[in-house]
């Protein structure tokens, strides 16, 4: 990584105690952070073996970015909106999202991930790689207008940049002024694309055509991940200026439990980077920092098994909805053909039931 | 009463809906200081500011985008495709997100927001400014397509699309933009969703939508000449459609005959004979029939007359199913 | 003679295409290295080299507008979309210029590529991975839209698409990739613009394109032991549409049945209705019905075996009408 | 304009001689130069008659544009590649197409512009702005692979810089190392949306994010025009690097002669502009320099009027096609459908006639 990437904690855990200071973290939020991540990386695990057993029908692990996730997510504020890709699990658990729900989308119980877009502060998933900052513009165009001190985040890939949509996005909250983060984690892939087939461009400055800061910061350093994502949201919200942020990590599994990794890279590859490990690395400062000790960290463990377990149950055997779930809910009012339509399928499922 | 053309109209409609709900926006490109380039949005800037009526940075994906993300903080906003060809970079997300996100959200978010889209031909206009691409919209599943063929219906369903609490895709026969129909403006019009019968007539049903309406209208006032008694449907709404005001009629004639400017070939006048033949099979005296725009791009502006269907072609038609 | 899956012909196809004209390409995403998602590129990369066989950034409209740039610089792109609902992005490069470029420019200048694009349900697959968006492809005029439903056919129409002046937009029933078939690869099938009968039969017709024509064959069969003998027809390529084979057969049946995943509104079934309603009206003893998807967006993976077509929807469609 | 920006002709027509001895100019290109840009003019406001007289049926003037037109065009080798936008009567003129068949575009007879697009080298009319960058990125990357001597050039507004397409081909081009310049006429209008309403960053430094120069020149300097753009000719043909030029101007005409532009713009704002005039501005270099007098402009003026004649001449009264062409060119082969459809409008053309 070149000079401009900031950096707080080295991979060896040292870090610069300046950099530190300069953080409003307490020790408290320190333990939550590492918490969080620790959290993330259990039900990442667990959904990965979820779904070899059959349980989810494909999962995207998140393995390896949990400091860019949990790092940048602590930096909002609670009346914060995110706008996520499908691979933000780390996000979605410091949100304090039900993650039963959530995982639901990767079993094909129903699309989008939550109940409540909204309401509950996290968009729904968006499969279609690039489409939702423009959402989140909107978003946050739409609260600025209301005078709101809402500020909306944006997470999206590497392979996103290329998309046009993306550059929609960006641009028209620089026109705009809109109180938004781009968040880009740039784990190195996109499903067998290496970044440099991706782009000829660095992520981050991408964001000068848009008159905006571009920032890169080391995706697996969670505190320089916070402090970043933590001065964004302050810029937007003050200055309503948007930031894109680049977090360089990476994808340490595969695309998707569906992809085959080795076609296209080497187990190298992936050692390389599995020593510079988000948590370990937080793990090692926390410890020599005398902040937590292996007791916190045990705890952590258990509390992740836990929640992991209560995936898995919630998961397990999770039956599909209703067949009238079908037709519920694709207008406010059921026009005629629907009706007619609905009524063929309820009179097809009943005879099926019956025999 | 006074004479209005659909394009006042849907200025009025625009701008009582700004007046009347606090939540509606008006975004698109060219929009605020001109007016729009067909001055369907004149004045509005001015006398609701920019933060309600705004121009946006010339991206279409993004208008929709950024319109579906408006609805998220609560706003209902009423964007516009400057031209049919230009809503293409937009499908994306109307197809993928807008249609959809009702249903993905199961219920909790709906998508409370209009896309208005000049289209149709007949004006003269160069490459790209004269498509009807109303099929991609109404195969779109979770999107409403609203066409009015006349001025005060037009003001009537433009208030209504803006009170829908789902996604309005609102397309405006640019070609009778200055048409003008005498009358009040008001939202007390039929509501989306139902089709109107324009003129009754016993031998024949014409079924048409937007420009094409006074086309058909046309021919069934040359058709009256000849002793022939044709009623004309104005779908007004492709989805929902109206197939019981469809059916009664072509039950009732046994003859059908549905005008488009779109080409042929999956237009949705294939949809309209798919009903017919769904629901009227045992009344038809003859199959139904479509008069369509050809199977090409659309030509260029002075061989245009040959493309639009007209009243000869219409005629023609007729004679076809009654003569069956 | 051996069995084969339609992957593997159709990778047989693009590996001969590469093999027999240095001026083929293949470019998408993921179709390098990894073969695809689906593996249909498999091991081209390897074979024909990092210029003839590249991975683009993720970004469709440049995959579909660099593709037309690469047929101006003489090249044959065979292009990949890799999943149905991922090609919307490209929808305005492929309506606006990819089919208009040879009328436009007055037949200088055509547009000898291929569109891949795997799609429909039943795979069990996530959001966005199950469409069937056929119609709106068919609706733009300029492209020709073809989609095998076997192995065989499936090299023979990849193989006639690579070789065709004009853009081809390539369907590929992604539930039917690893069915097999038996038989030698070779393009000696019919041309694009022919349907297949596949099952010949007196008292009805099934009309269905890619995974459905299994069903139909599944449908006709069960039929068939119910005394009812029912010809299928495989339409193979929607533009353009082969009337004459259609109108032949439900001119002798009497009776038909188009069965498709798309949602019902404006699905291509509706054409088919229509061009029936045209060209056989007089032989029809009942009306001609669809069996489609319903007008929702695709459900979840868990559901969608009660919005896909099945052989009892199928059953019940031919029963309504040989008892009308 | 900011420091950045490339000139080398001031308003007033002086010269940085330094600059100028560092040109591959004779004086006799500086002529021809001059010449093309009053072809151009006068082609312009012919053809901005001929729409009031209702000859065309639309028509958008170039005025102002020229330097920014004619230098960059005159850059390129002969066998390079144009793909225009709408607006570049200028470039036409320089690469020698026949404008009579150029303007029956604007007549509505037919589409796109010119009859053979790839054989004239000049690509057809691209109305859906932004969209045709793609295809010269894709034309680039043909050539390339053919390994050919083969430069294009793409040309675009400021307004289309909004558009995912363009943002695509950018960053696709810069993978690739395509060798394409893009050609970005920043005129300050798009339709009646000023460039601060389309971005808030500078035009240029948008190729920051795709890895390749950006460029900004004074587009009203013809001199510094060629300059840039044979840089980034000879960058893309020697080195197969991508650059994005960013000729500043503006838009002296209205968007079209549809348009109204009084109402989102005054005089004041346009007369600012008039004062910077490319042509007069290197009409004063000219004269100063010796390099041409009176009679080399009034001969240029003279071949204008007649050039505009000529146009004038092929398209007054140019009658509609033969309707049997709309059928002609829609597929290799017309399909059965396609075939009954021909024979009914010839059918119903015929009864036309004959009565
Ligand atoms: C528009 C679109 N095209 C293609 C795909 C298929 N696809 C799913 S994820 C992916 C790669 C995304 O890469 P990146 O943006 O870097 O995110 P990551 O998966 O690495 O988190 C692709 C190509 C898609 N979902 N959407
Ligand atoms: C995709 C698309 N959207 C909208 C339009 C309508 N339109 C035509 S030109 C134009 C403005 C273009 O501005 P710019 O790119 O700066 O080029 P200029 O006209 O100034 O040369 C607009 C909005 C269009 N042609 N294409
Ligand atoms: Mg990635
Ligand atoms: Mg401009």
């Amino acid at each position: 990584m070149a000079d401009e990437t900031v950096r707080i904690l080295a991979p060896d855990g040292r870090v610069d105690e300046e950099d530190r200071r300069g953080l409003d973290l307490k020790d408290e939020d320190l333990r939550q952070l590492f918490r969080y991540m620790v959290l993330a990386r259990n039900v990442d695990l667990e959904c990965t073996a979820l779904q070899r057993q059959g349980e989810l029908a494909v999962y995207p692990p998140a393995i390896g970015q949990e400091a860019a996730q949990i790092g940048s997510a602590y930096a909002l504020g609670e009346r914060d909106m995110v706008y996520p890709s499908y691979r933000e699990v780390g996000v979605a658990i410091s949100r304090g999202l039900d993650m039963v729900e959530y995982m639901k989308f990767h079993r094909g119980t129903w699309h989008g991930g939550v109940n409540d877009p909204v309401g509950s502060g996290f968009g729904m998933f968006s499969v279609p790689v690039g489409s939702q900052p423009l959402h989140g513009t909107g978003h946050a165009l739409g609260t600025k207008l209301d005078g709101k001190d809402v500020v909306t985040i944006t997470y999206f890939g590497d392979g996103a940049t290329s998309q046009g949509d993306v550059h929609e996005a960006m641009n028209v909250a620089g026109v705009f002024g809109a109180p938004i983060v781009f968040f880009c984690q740039n784990n190195h892939w996109a499903i067998s694309v290496p970044l440099e087939k991706q782009t000829a461009g660095q992520i981050y400055r991408k964001a000068e055509g848009y008159g905006f800061p571009g920032v890169r910061v080391d995706g697996n350093d969670v505190l320089a991940v916070y402090r970043v994502t933590r001065e964004a949201v302050e810029r937007a919200r003050a200055e309503h200026q948007p930031t894109l942020i680049e977090a360089v990590t990476y994808r340490i599994g595969p695309h998707s439990t569906a992809d085959d990794a080795t076609r296209y890279r080497t187990k190298e590859d992936v050692e390389a980077w599995q020593q510079l490990d988000p948590i370990e690395r937080f793990r090692m400062f926390l410890e020599t920092a005398g902040i937590a000790d292996q007791s916190v960290f045990l705890e952590a463990e258990a509390e992740g098994k836990d929640l992991a377990a209560t995936v898995r149950a919630g998961i397990q055997g999770a039956p599909p909805r209703d067949v009238e779930d079908l037709f519920r809910w694709i207008f406010a009012e059921l026009p005629p053909v629907l009706v007619r339509q609905r009524d063929e399928v309820l009179r097809l499922a009943e005879e099926d039931r019956d025999g | 009463m006074a004479d209005v053309t659909m394009a006042q109209a849907l200025n009025r409609a625009l701008r009582d809906s700004l007046a009347g709900d606090d939540r509606v926006l008006i975004l698109g490109e060219d929009i605020g200081k001109l007016g729009g380039v067909f001055r369907i949005t004149d004045g509005l800037q001015a006398e609701f500011g920019e933060q309600r009526v705004f121009d946006t940075p010339l991206a279409e994906a993004a208008i929709a985008g950024v319109s579906l993300g408006l609805t998220q903080a609560g706003w209902k906003p009423v964007c516009e495709m400057q031209f049919d060809a230009f809503s293409y970079p937009a499908l994306d997300q109307v197809i993928s997100h807008i249609a959809k996100y009702r249903y993905r959200s199961k219920g909790t978010t709906g998508v409370p927001m209009v896309m208005r889209i000049p289209f149709g031909g007949g004006i003269g206009a160069a490459e790209h400014h004269s498509e009807s691409p109303e099929t991609y919209y109404a195969h779109t599943s979770g999107l409403k397509v609203v066409v009015p063929s006349s001025a005060l219906d037009a003001y009537n369903l433009l208030v209504r699309s803006v009170q829908d609490p789902d996604p309005v895709i609102f397309f405006e026969p640019k070609s009778r933009y200055w048409a003008k129909e005498s009358g009040d403006l008001a939202a007390e019009g039929a509501p989306i969703g139902q089709a109107r019968v324009l003129k009754e007539g016993q031998h024949a049903t014409l079924i048409a939508w937007g420009a094409m309406v006074s086309r058909c209208l046309d021919a069934a006032e040359a058709a009256g000449e000849d002793g022939v008694d044709v009623e004309v449907l104005d779908l007004r709404s492709l989805v929902p459609l109206d197939i019981e005001t469809l059916a009664a009629s072509v039950q009732k004639t046994g003859r059908a005959v549905v005008v488009h400017e779109a080409p042929m070939t999956a237009g949705f006048g294939a949809e309209v004979v798919a009903r017919i033949m769904e629901d009227c099979f045992d009344h038809l005296e003859a199959p139904a029939l479509r008069v369509t725009g050809y199977d090409m791009p659309y030509p260029p502006a002075t061989l245009e007359e040959h493309y639009l269907p007209n009243v000869d072609r219409i005629l023609l038609a007729l004679d076809a199913v009654l003569t069956h």
